[in-house]
């Protein structure tokens, strides 16, 4: 019997000296890595397969944690780079959280680029790329007290209190508020509502109660942004304006409808197809120029905005034109201030 | 006419013990059976055959002349034997009616239940025994007294034609027990035969027709009719006469001051004016039937029942025992269970697991660390002295007989070194040569110092070990025997005590 | 043996064959086979599996794993359970996260504060479980809404995200460049728990009383304070479990156990399970559980490299909970059978 | 029929309940006029309709002296598989729902068979049940939800049926209704209280026990299964997260509908009344905007506060008759 455990140890430690040279792969294999499911990373599965068809990267996988959890991400990441991957795109799950595990991937060759939302500084990622949060929550509100006819009260839902965009969105609406010092007030902030059901049932339950005292509604995250607009549909009186955020096809036609005013629009096509770009040509020899002209926000003092645009009525049918205009304009500033290479 | 249910030579035996030997009953229609028999007699496991919860290893069960086997109780229930045991069967939050006629609420899973012709058809069988309450009321809001009633009628609801009442008027007064009665001997008349268990023997003797007597797994007479006999024939039956006389000389009584003192002690469980004292060195006998209140009074001592009433002294000092723990580390009290599965061992633990449960806290050092080699110096002597039979001190305890079972629960408390020991039914089910050695080990232990208080309901153990005798009936002490070993003396004198009780 | 008497000693030592049969048929040997197979197979079928940075992240989730399962075990022991053993693990990291951030108190004194709450938390399910009589079900199901309840309201769900450096250098610590000091800790903590169970006389005590609290009470043992002591003991080990998450994340986070920390409750009753520890109480596996922590991670991880079983891994792991709790069962019946139980 | 035969139907443990709820809402709506508003019972109402089903679907169990911690798993399960029927096969709605119907009786029948033939705690075996139904859905989802919900069903989640009063009232009523009548009419509800109430005198009067603890567990996931897909109407979205925080809820409206945790004895109309003032707690809190995990405090506490209650409930009735 003894011999048998031998045999069964002598294999295990045999495998483990022969595979140890498999990370060394020459290919560029991206990791997108989102914090968990949500509708808004969807446009990153296709941004990645458009990026492998047309800049030949070796892989440009969407990849999903099975929950809204940092352990779930962080479990996901290490697998991820055990299997190969070495560049990723993520959104970080805490924007401290995320910078551990973010630091085993660079200590162990990979590079990582924090996508659609940032780590704080000081962390090993190469960059932050994604919507200026604060910027497009601040044009979006202004958007929202003009309909309102510059007074009223204002209801603010957004998403979770862990995802590090949230904070951020908090305080730009209240800047945009405070801006027309009193004529517009910030009555109620719901927050951690990023999902159907809490969404459902917090949305519905406050306006519910004081939909009188409400004038204006700025939805800074997916699911409050699908909710709100239903419930201001089942009101009804359109008399409460509303801004939402991103393209759920419920917003579009509650604009369509005029139940809604406009939508921020976020680009997450263009921050997974320009994102794969980027690490794919620093895996090619390119190197980031010193000189490259990063914006800053709250969190990191390198910081690409990926883009954000109104949409009212008018434009809700060509929405898709925008998009795409601003990923080009992304790309080919890239190629002109950011990448330097041989 | 056959037999109504008929049991011959059934045996039967457990891991370690032979619970029935030989054993046979036969139960006429329309007569009233009573069993009876002492503890470990094998009384228990009849009726477990009976109600179909076991089967006899040999020998066989017939009912109205068919052989018949039960694999479970539910069968014997649809054959037509109803039992009443001492623990209700009745579902309390459901109705009166409901609980007679749960055998019947439907045909099927979906069926709805017709509550008027259900409690209309439940109101028949309750005016069949006297019972004029509304059968709607919930179970919960009735006496015992009518939940036994109740019982019955759910037995009659079913045809039965074998019923069997355990210990039926444990719990009753004794207007209750004759109406009980009333009912019962109406039932004979119908033809019903009944098996009546019970210790009471003037309740035996004013009820039933014929009695068969169990002692010790066997047949100390089946099925002799009552009238021949005497009240003394049938205690000789149960108690039996144990050949070897004792031939410990009697031991003068110890003068030294008492080691524990019970001044009319009163309890929760209903003790009134218990007093008694132990010195260290002398063997007390509490003799008492089943349900005397003796291991109660041993709980008591021991602070698992609240004392209301009286004083306790250790050492002269009065003290208030919380818990076994105080008991034993405060006083060097011990206490071996007369159940020993269930309160006297952990069988899934080793032998040297239980034999060392009670030194674990003073042989640990400062930190409370504990080495199994200080735990075996202490226990392993003790264990050689009383020849327990095992493969190795780390043997779990289960795999071992009864017997070796028996000897380390005693084993611990020795190497406990306590003071004054509780014995609460040391020899149920034990075999014969151990039962002589454990004699020996409590006289050893007593010439030793320490102060032992024997519980038993075995007469010729009483005799044969205590020094000096309390009968114990009805949470009451009734009298005292002093002890000179001569069997017929001591065990009439104790039983004029138990039985002038009963009678007053 | 010093008394030279007539009667033969007692032996101490089981016969030579028993003692190695009962290693065979042991719980613990059989997750050693199961692991080396499962190690053997996922490394051959994927390159990347046995890379030093995998097995270093393996070992660092069986670490927690461990912990988690071990703070369940110390419960189980007692024929209950701990359902708020998640929640009091965040409880418990939160309140490091205070005691360091906001007090600034050194690493010192805030570790050890963690975990005596996290001690404290266990005491009051373990005294309430006693005290009341009800089963811990539904005392650890409401203490569990309860203390995730309180931490996240007065945390306002905020997490603490400026905990030192060398909280998160101690998750990506790794002891002689391949071992995760948090495996490392736990490894160390079993140790502990195996001495304290076998040599101490706190945890015979405990074995006792799980096992047979009618028994040992008359026995001189105060089955009510081991109670409270064992809900203690699986407070502290889900406090140092909620230390080591936040060890690994650099941050303590109000999810990290997920709602309410209903997360920890599959690892924290397979482990044990699977290790050989019996639901029924009054018997442990200490290393067993780490054995079962150890299996479980190398199949996850397996399957999450191998692209198809990922979003498998849980079913998969529940029916694992159920073939462990079947074997547990078949395990009882047989120790029944021999009248042991 | 006498008098008898009212009090035992309304048996008195929902009085307690019925006036809390009914004094909870007088204060809230002196506090917060809106809280009458028409749009408000809607939303409450579509509440309680759910959470109905759900403690429902405990109550089954706690009735036959168990517990089922897959509840939320099964209705989740439940919930994809018929927003994914109606999306990937396009079935219609209603055969959609009968399939949702059985997929959840079958998921309760699976665990009930299991814990009925090994006899394991029903703890474990629900656990893990729980895991494994959760896993079956992430499998089939891989956490993406599915959007495909016809109109016809989003409209019977969220429009009224009359006035404030949503269409989702009327599987409450039809399930509250039913339950009440298997547990005081049916043979079948008579025996899971057997079961519960004295397991041995149900075996001694020739209840199966197997049989009736599978018909228990196979109920809990019919009304789990409903609970599911009322939700994926009322949230239009069959979202792979739904169920997963029914466990607290579960258990606190039966046990404060005098439910005994033991078995033996629950309350329907006890429950409705537990799960209103759980609603009513719930919108309290966010009309106050006061942190929404103070709910968890709440009915953590009641929880202990009701099992208290029936703890002593217990004492003293076997003190009466000791």
């Amino acid at each position: 019997m003894n011999s048998a455990i031998r045999i069964l140890a002598l294999s295990a430690v045999s495998s483990l000296l022969l595979a140890g040279a498999a990370l060394a792969d020459p290919q560029t294999k991206v990791a997108l890595v989102p914090g968990g499911p949500h509708p808004y990373f969807s446009a990153w599965e296709q941004a990645g397969k458009d990026a492998v068809k047309d800049f030949g990267i070796g892989a440009a996988d969407y990849r999903v944690p099975q929950k809204w959890e940092l352990s779930q991400q962080s479990q996901l990441l290490e697998s991820l780079l055990s299997q190969g991957y070495n560049s990723f795109l993520i959104f970080p799950g805490d924007a401290v959280g995320t910078t551990p595990v973010v630091q085993e991937i660079v200590e162990n060759g990979g590079q990582a680029l924090a996508l659609a939302g940032c780590l704080k500084d000081p962390n090993p990622a190469l960059f932050c790329m994604g919507t200026d949060v604060a910027n497009s929550a601040y044009l979006g509100t202004k958007e929202l007290i003009k309909a309102m006819g510059g007074k009223g009260s204002i209801a603010h839902f957004t998403g979770f209190l862990v995802d590090p965009n949230t904070q951020l969105r908090i305080d730009a609406v209240q800047k945009a508020a405070d801006e027309t010092n009193g004529a517009v007030k910030v009555i109620q902030v719901i927050a951690d509502i990023d999902a159907p059901q809490p969404a459902e049932e917090k949305i519905n339950a406050y306006l519910a109660a004081h939909a009188a005292e409400v004038d204006g509604i700025v939805t800074t995250a997916w699911v409050p942004a699908v909710t709100a607009a239903n419930a201001l549909r089942k009101i009804g009186d359109k008399r409460i304006k509303m801004v939402g955020i991103d393209h759920d096809e419920v917003v579009l036609k509650a604009i369509k409808d005029g139940y809604v005013n406009g939508t921020m629009l976020q680009n997450p096509y263009g921050q997974g197809y320009v994102g794969s770009y980027v690490l794919d040509k620093l895996r090619s020899g390119c190197t980031i120029k010193d000189s490259a002209p990063w914006a800053k926000n709250a969190l990191t003092a390198k910081f690409v905005d990926s883009g954000t645009v109104f949409v009212d009525a008018s434009q809700v049918d060509t929405y898709v034109d925008a998009m795409r205009g601003i990923t080009k304009t992304l790309k080919e500033n890239f190629d002109k201030d950011f990448l330097a290479c041989k | 006419m056959s037999a109504a249910l008929e049991v011959s030579h059934a045996s039967k035996s457990f891991p370690g013990v032979k619970a029935l030997d030989d054993v046979s009953l036969t139960l006429m229609p329309g007569s009233i059976h009573a069993l009876l028999g002492e503890n470990g007699a094998g009384k228990s496991t009849l009726i477990k055959i009976i109600t179909g919860l076991h089967r006899p290893d040999q020998g066989e069960v017939t009912l109205n002349g068919q052989p018949v086997r039960f694999a479970n109780p539910r069968q014997a229930v649809s054959a037509g034997i109803g039992a009443v045991h001492q623990e209700r069967n009745l579902v309390s939050r459901f109705s009166i009616g409901e609980n007679i006629m749960l055998e019947r609420l439907g045909a099927h899973a979906l069926s709805v239940i017709d509550y008027g012709k259900l409690h209309e058809e439940a109101a028949k069988w309750l005016r069949l025994l006297d019972l004029y309450i509304d059968p709607r009321r919930p179970v919960s809001s009735l006496s015992v007294a009518q939940m036994q009633l109740v019982e019955i009628g759910k037995a009659l609801a079913l045809q039965t034609r074998v019923l069997l009442l355990d210990e039926p008027t444990a719990s009753l007064t004794p207007n209750e027990t004759q109406v009980l009665f009333g009912i019962l001997r109406r039932l004979r008349d119908d033809g019903v035969a009944i098996v009546f268990v019970s210790h009471k023997l003037e309740e035996v003797f004013g009820l039933c027709d014929t009695v068969t007597v169990l002692r010790d797994g066997r047949n100390a007479c089946a099925a002799m009719p009552l009238k021949e006999l005497a009240r003394t024939d049938v205690v000789k039956m149960m108690i039996g006469r144990e050949e070897r006389i004792a031939k410990r000389a009697p031991r003068p009584r110890a003068t030294t001051a008492p080691y524990l003192q019970l001044k009319n002690v009163g309890t929760a469980a209903g003790h009134r004016d218990i007093s008694l004292s132990i010195r260290p060195g002398e063997i007390i006998g509490l003799y008492g039937l089943v349900g005397a209140g003796r291991s109660e009074l041993a709980k008591a001592i021991l602070g698992q029942v609240r004392r209301t009433a009286g004083e306790m002294l250790v050492n002269g000092k009065p003290v208030a025992i919380a818990s076994p723990a105080d008991a034993l580390h405060r006083h060097g009290i011990g206490y071996v269970s007369e159940d020993r599965k269930q309160e006297g061992l952990i069988l899934l633990h080793t032998v040297l697991g239980n034999a060392g449960i009670t030194v674990w806290r003073s042989l640990a050092n400062a930190l409370g660390f504990l080495r199994d080699r200080s735990v075996i110096d202490r226990t392993a002597p003790v264990l050689q002295q009383l020849e327990v039979k095992t493969p190795s001190v780390y043997q779990t305890i289960g795999n071992l007989s009864g017997g070796n079972q028996q000897k380390v629960s005693v084993a611990k408390w020795i190497a406990a070194g306590v003071k004054l020991l509780i014995i609460d039914e040391p020899t149920v089910g034990i075999d014969i040569k151990t039962k002589a050695y454990l004699h020996d080990l409590i006289h050893e232990l007593a010439e030793r110092g320490t102060a032992i208080l024997l519980i038993t309901s075995d007469m010729p153990e009483m005799v044969d070990v205590a020094d000096h005798i309390l009968v114990m009936s009805g949470f009451t002490i009734k009298g005292e025997v002093e002890n000179d070993r001569n069997y017929e003396r001591v065990s009439q004198a104790i039983m004029s005590f138990i039985h002038s009780s009963a009678a007053a | 043996m010093s008394i030279e008497t007539s009667t033969p000693a007692v032996p101490e030592a089981a016969g030579g064959t028993s003692q190695f049969q009962k290693i065979l048929f042991s719980n613990e040997f059989g997750l050693v086979v199961l692991i080396a197979l499962a190690f053997t197979a996922f490394a051959s079928a994927l390159p990347g599996f046995s890379a030093p940075f995998s097995l270093f992240a393996i070992g660092r989730q069986i670490g927690i794993d461990t912990m988690i399962g071990l703070a369940m075990m110390a419960v189980i022991v007692t024929g209950g359970l701990d359902l708020s053993v998640g929640a009091i693990g965040v409880s418990a990291a939160m309140v490091f996260g205070w005691l360091c951030e906001r007090l600034g108190l050194p690493l010192s004194v805030s570790i050890p504060g963690a975990i005596l709450f996290g001690a404290l938390l266990g005491a009051i399910n373990g005294y309430a479980v006693v005290r009341s009589g009800v089963h811990s079900f539904i005392i650890t199901l409401a203490s569990m809404s309860i203390f995730f309840g309180v931490m996240i309201f007065l945390t306002k769900a905020e997490a603490f995200r400026g905990l030192p450096p060398e909280v998160a250098a101690l998750g990506r610590l790794k002891l002689g460049g391949k071992v995760s000091a948090l495996l490392a800790i736990s490894v160390a903590v079993c140790v502990a728990l195996s001495v304290f169970y076998r040599y101490t006389t706190l945890g015979r005590r405990v074995l006792a009383a799980g096992a047979n609290p009618r028994a040992a009470e008359v026995s001189g043992v105060r089955t009510g304070w081991m109670f409270i002591a064992c809900h203690a003991l699986t407070g502290a080990l889900a406090a140092l479990a909620g230390l080591m998450v936040t060890a690994r994340t650099g941050a303590a986070v109000p999810s990290m156990a997920g709602q309410l920390g209903q997360d920890w409750l599959l690892p924290a009753f397979l482990a044990p399970v699977l290790g050989g520890t019996l639901l029924s109480g009054g018997r442990v596996a200490v290393f067993g559980t780490l054995l079962g922590a150890a299996f479980v991670n190398v199949i996850t991880a397996g399957l999450l490299q191998l692209r198809i079983g990922e979003f498998w891994i849980q079913a998969c792991l529940g029916l694992m909970l159920l073939a462990a709790v079947l074997a547990d069962r078949g395990r009882h019946v047989i120790l029944r059978r021999r009248g042991l139980v | 029929m006498n008098g008898d035969k009212l009090t035992r139907a309304f048996d008195n443990d929902w009085i307690g309940p019925a006036l809390v709820s009914l004094v909870a809402i007088v204060v809230i709506s002196i506090f917060q006029p809106s809280f009458l508003s028409p749009f408000n019972i809607l939303v409450l109402l579509s509440a309680i309709a759910v959470n109905m089903l759900i403690a429902l679907g405990q109550l089954v169990i706690i009735a036959v002296g168990q517990m089922n911690l897959a509840l939320g798993s099964i209705g989740g399960l439940v919930a994809i598989s018929f927003a994914a029927m109606m999306e990937i096969w396009q079935l219609p709605p209603l055969l959609a729902m009968c399939g949702g119907l059985a997929i959840g009786v079958a998921a309760g029948m699976a665990s009930g068979y299991v814990i009925a033939r090994t006899g394991i705690s029903a703890f474990i075996i629900t656990l893990a049940g729980l895991q494994i139904f959760k896993g079956i859905n992430l499998g089939i989802t891989e956490a993406q939800p599915f959007y495909g919900v016809p109109q016809s069903v989003k409209d019977f989640g969220n429009l009224a049926m009359a006035g404030p009063i949503p269409w989702l009232v009327l599987p409450m009523i039809v399930a509250g209704v039913g339950m009440w009548a298997i547990f005081n009419r049916l043979r079948i509800g008579r025996y899971i209280l057997a079961i519960g109430g004295n397991r041995n005198a149900a075996e001694l009067s020739g209840v199966n026990l197997d049989t009736t603890v599978i018909w228990a567990h196979a109920l809990s996931g019919l009304l789990a299964a409903g609970a599911g897909m009322m939700l994926v109407a009322r949230l239009q979205i069959g979202h792979p997260a739904i169920g997963e925080d029914w466990l607290i809820s579960s258990f606190a409206a039966p046990v404060i509908g005098g439910a005994i945790l033991s078995g033996g004895h629950v309350s329907v109309g006890g429950t409705f009344f537990g799960v209103v003032i759980i609603a009513i707690i719930t919108q309290a809190l966010v009309l106050f905007a006061i942190d929404p995990f103070v709910v968890q405090i709440v009915l953590g506490a009641m929880i202990l506060w009701a099992v208290g209650i029936n703890r002593l409930r217990e004492l003293r009735v076997a003190r009466a008759k000791a």
